[in-house]
């Protein structure tokens, strides 16, 4: 965790991962008076789940307001008002939507202050959430950090917990003046979580948050948790993982995952996305750049299906990597196909995460 | 039977009955009435998006429809689906996601189809069927085939760029697309005021397009003929036209309950709209209807309920 | 001296003076036609949009605008970066590709800025900075500057969905913004009605804004006038307003050249503008301002002849 | 090159890029009713950079017309014409602006045919250009392929030759029912190409243009001729470069990049976009998760320099990789540091391909 002193208050020992944004956000409100909060919905009774809930009462209906349904339009007015003085933080329900803002965030957010030479700043934050179970289908599922890490001028991050959060978002008001791009996932809001974890001076990184000497694994997000899990499996059978949690996906670091690499030898990338072109694609391109011999195997990827997301349940539970798949993957990467580790049960991580269950 | 509505007016024999339009907006009602009853059971995996004091709508405009003209609805097209012909099992076995859905269960509730009857899909995504609409009237004037194109949408979508856009080029062109607004007053939680500078029609007009405004979203009848007066015009190449219908929705934005409770609206609105529902007026027909009606959808869900999943064979097919 | 326009009556002295205006006008005039000059020799190596036939738009409008007033333009601004006070060294420097322009070399022609009077960047994107203006009026209104912001952008521009979106917003929150559209009646070689279906004033004052149309833009005084009107309304907090400035371009979209041969439009009408605009109808003051003038352009050339081009430590500057 | 006879009469020895893709466009429109082709300016005088000259004349203003600017409405329309029954071809004049119709493009066309079961096909077709030099600049030179090849149901290939485009077009218009999105190099318009280039049967994959056995290049579009001319320069000193065109970006060929990269043991990718999350990133994924032992060297990558693409030529030279650079990467790949194999001269690609000299 930065050394920020958040306007959050005490911290308790657990935080669910929606109440850390709340807190996140109740921190960028106070601790700049130029900042707003803007987005459908962010002042009414659900507030972004729960997450701008209240703000616009203690901080007033000009700094927390609905929007109309206009996300490119609404992304420009962002630009803009960061170029005239504002800190504006812009809310979407579902990652998806931001598609339709690609021109303003790519051809200009991430390039204003380049292409002027330096002459002006976009301090701003785009929150997204990642949908996923109970039917989000096609249309509400999707994972674009592959897409937005590729544009210099971008800083995209995926938290994994509430420290990792307050740490970024609290660093993001204060300090960076680029556009931020926060994709949060969907299932990890009513989560608790202990917020005993270290965070590195500097948030915009990524982490190790586990040490092992038989494989690494690099993860984004929610399958940062699930790594965890299979770690914990994995470890009862005498294997032991690292991970890294890869957590700022624009700027990963490159040192932390090599060094790893020629340690263990061995390499599961675990994204919430599609494999080509994506988390993977770049971690390989990490390793191969600097030192593929470090491999002693191939390495292992897991994302998702190469397909839209499909409604149903039953189809659904194959397109995501299941604990099943990771353990598995992570076995026979150390140990061969005949690894004799009795997979965990478990078919969905939906399941698993229970708190979330529809409408939506 | 008391009459409210115009179905008072004597009616024009080639024309789709009111009894009939009272059948299917009865049979939209009781199909969402046993979603929200089995809901919490999880039959359904998805999010549920009601038309429920919306129903009239949907059947008033596909009453005036060719079976193949083209229609392209939202996230909340149960009721379109049905108005336009859907069929009844398929859409319950797509909402369980099973194998015998429309889509195979790759759809939902969210993304229902049925091409057979040109339900030509639903997006999920505001606004963003209401080009389709008109590209498949692009596509229509080519082919000759004497189609109309109808893009639904609710008030929040017109404030998506892409509206504009689309009914510049259609209104351009004078391409045959019957623009279709459900107005509820509501995107999500928001009321008009919170977003529009622009009263809907006007904006429409602006683009030269014919624009006709329903106070009385319960009136099939009245949504029917001037659907069917509307749609004759387009048709026969008069260029595209605006129907704006104002409409009440009665439960929450997605999912089975209500949420009068949470107070970005009351009910005193909601209410006024019941009292002239043709849903609570015409008791007699109603309950009249109901059992036939009831055991279809028994039937329907009892179909979803013994087909299979989709197996995981089915999650690569349809991508190329 | 044959007073064509508006500038024959009397005016206010607290107001930028026609002569200044002239003098503003043909300093554009004059460094485009330097452009043009010089455009063969490849010391400037980009696309350049020259606003010869428009600079009295550019002209009138800042005329009346605050030096802080921020304001967004196009690829086609050399007139507005002028005629907001933009440096004209650092802008030949920046044509050049070199370091001591105002983006040391990495904006050119297209994306020219001058923060310190309130020029904040060109997009090549249309009607891409339309939003820039509404979110610089909503930060204005917030820090309560006083600033009101200008959008500029062309006919085209009003097709994009994102301008449909910007002035909703605008209007929706009565922001101070002047909309500013410089109608040429063109979109690269594409006549307006090869585009739009609506006329651009109707369509603004469908959202609730006050929208002028000025069919005389030639007209220094004119516009100046209207936009010092329109400008105190807006700073005064009346909301936002819309100004469609009717004009020409006299030259190839892009490019140095003419185009009437190309056939898309012939060149009766640009003749008729040629007629009545300032710079040709005031030969005497025209005249009389040349030669200092450019020596002034000779000198920024010179400038910017000797400056370095920018060195490859400075590839990644900027970035973070 | 593909079987199919095309609408184009009889091929001459040599044709340019761009009139390959004229050639393909009037094919397009003669071999089916039902294609048209939608764009700003495909009806001018200058016709889309010359490749849609005269088409409106020839097949009625009613099949080749222009458009408002609208990118995302008209792509949404063109997306409703092909669920209608007719084949859209639509034109963008830079490939930056094909962001505005991001959301219709991912969320819609790459999903509708698997979204509802396959009860839907979108045959259509995007056509883009990637601008380079000539001071294009942060909003006129992106080259977008890695966003779109990752996301599934779009098909993206990158054309470097008349031939590619020949069999490529004439393949998708007849035969493929999803939507392809042809992303082409506005530096290649200009040049001449030999037609006695072999076409797999299938253009929709990647093939070997050299053979060698010192190293592989996989490159896309203008990338393919630059390796050319680094290959040629190369085998003066005795250092062979085996050539893979990836064209199908979306759908490379993994065996054939196997294959090579088994038999040479290093690789070099050669991509016009940026590295991160891009093509060379992706390629590295295929590597490393087949077999890295296959290579004896660490990956050699080249693309845009992490920045926007800045204006001053000075700096666009070095943006950009230069065949210099080209050489020298390939050299020391082979060779090590001191590989003492003398660099070519020529610093700017584009100063190469002279033909194409402003304004556009
Ligand atoms: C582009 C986009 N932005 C936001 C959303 C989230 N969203 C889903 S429905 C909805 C409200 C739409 O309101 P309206 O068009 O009036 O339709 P209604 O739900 O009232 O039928 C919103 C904002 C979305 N699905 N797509
Ligand atoms: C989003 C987008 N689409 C297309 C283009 C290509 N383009 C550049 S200028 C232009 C015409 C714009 O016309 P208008 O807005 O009237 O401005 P004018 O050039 O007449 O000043 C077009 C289509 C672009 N730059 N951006
Ligand atoms: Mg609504
Ligand atoms: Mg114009």
């Amino acid at each position: 965790m930065s050394s920020e002193s958040l306007n959050t208050g005490a911290m308790p020992d657990t935080l669910s991962y929606g109440e850390a944004l709340r807190l996140a956000m109740r921190d960028a409100l106070a601790c700049r008076p130029d900042t707003i909060i803007m987005g459908q919905g962010v002042d009414d009774h659900k507030g972004t789940f729960g997450t701008t809930l209240g703000l616009a009462g203690e901080f007033g209906a000009d700094r927390v307001f609905d929007t109309p349904l206009a996300e490119e339009g609404m992304t420009g007015i962002a630009i803009g008002a960061a170029l005239n003085g504002l800190y504006p933080i812009m809310t979407h329900i579902r990652a998806d939507f931001v598609l339709l803002a690609m021109n303003q965030i790519v051809n200009l957010a991430a390039k204003y202050r380049y292409m002027f030479g330096g002459c002006f700043e976009v301090p701003m934050m785009i929150r997204m959430v990642v949908g996923r179970s109970w039917g989000q289908g096609a249309q509400h599922s999707q994972s674009p950090q592959s897409l937005f890490a590729h544009i210099p001028g971008l800083i995209v991050v995926t938290p994994s917990s509430p420290r990792a959060i307050l740490s970024t978002y609290a660093h993001a008001v204060r300090h960076v003046r680029n556009p931020i791009l926060c994709i949060e996932h969907r299932l990890m809001y009513g989560l608790d979580f202990h917020m005993d974890e270290e965070m590195p001076a500097d948030p915009l990184t990524s982490r190790r948050i586990r040490r092992g000497r038989d494989l690494t694994i690099v993860a984004t997000s929610i399958m940062t948790l699930e790594a965890q899990r299979a770690a914990r499996h994995l470890a009862d059978f005498g294997i032991e993982a690292e991970i890294i949690d890869l957590h700022c996906v624009s700027h990963p670091d490159h040192d932390l995952i090599m060094d790893s690499v020629r340690r263990t030898g061995r390499l599961l990338v675990a994204d919430t996305s599609w494999l080509p072109y994506g988390t993977a694609a770049e971690i390989c391109r990490i390793v191969a750049e600097r030192d593929p011999s470090a491999l002693k195997a191939p390495v292992a990827t897991l994302g998702m299906a190469p397909a839209s997301c499909p409604t149903a349940k039953s189809l659904e539970d194959v397109f995501y990597p299941s604990l099943r798949d990771l353990v598995d993957r992570a076995a026979r990467l150390v140990r061969g196909g005949n690894h004799g580790i009795p997979l965990p049960d478990e078919r969905s991580m939906a399941d698993v995460y229970k708190r979330f269950k529809g409408p939506f | 039977m008391a009459f409210t509505d115009s179905e008072g007016k004597s009616d024009d024999d080639s024309k789709v009955s009111f009894e009939s339009m009272m059948y299917d907006a009865l049979k939209i009602r009781l199909v969402e009435e046993k979603i929200i009853e089995i809901y919490h059971s999880d039959r359904i995996q998805s999010p549920v998006h009601l038309s429920i004091g919306q129903e009239h709508v949907a059947v008033g405009v596909c009453a005036a429809l060719r079976r193949d003209d083209p229609l392209f609805g939202t996230y909340r097209s149960h009721a379109f689906y049905l108005a336009k012909g859907g069929d009844l099992k398929r859409m319950f076995a797509e909402l369980y996601g099973k194998a015998t859905g429309g889509a195979k269960g790759k759809a939902g509730s969210m993304h229902l189809s049925a091409p057979e009857v040109g339900f030509m899909g639903s997006s999920a995504v505001v606004a963003s069927n209401i080009p389709h609409a008109v590209g498949a009237a692009l596509a229509a004037r080519r082919r000759g085939t004497g189609q109309i194109a109808v893009a639904v949408f609710g008030d929040g979508a017109t404030e998506e760029g892409v509206f504009h856009e689309s009914i510049n080029f259609a209104a351009l062109h004078r391409l045959p697309v019957l623009f279709l607004c459900e107005n509820n007053g509501y995107a999500v939680h928001s009321p008009l005021a919170a977003r529009q500078a622009y009263r809907i029609g006007t904006l429409a007009a602006a683009y030269g397009v014919p624009t006709h405004s329903l106070e009385r979203g319960h009136d099939m009848m009245g949504i029917r003929d001037l659907t069917a007066a509307t749609a004759a015009r387009v048709r026969a190449g008069g260029g595209p036209e605006f129907l704006e219908i104002h409409t009440c929705r009665f439960r929450e934005h997605v999912g089975p309950g209500t949420d009068f409770d949470a107070g970005y609206r009351d009910d005193a609105a909601m209410l006024a709209w019941q009292a002239t529902d043709p849903l609570t007026v015409h008791r007699d027909l109603v309950d009249r209807m109901t059992p036939a009606l009831l055991a279809e959808i028994e039937a329907a869900m009892a179909f979803a309920d013994d087909s299979p999943w989709p197996g995981p064979e089915e999650l690569l097919t349809d991508v190329l």
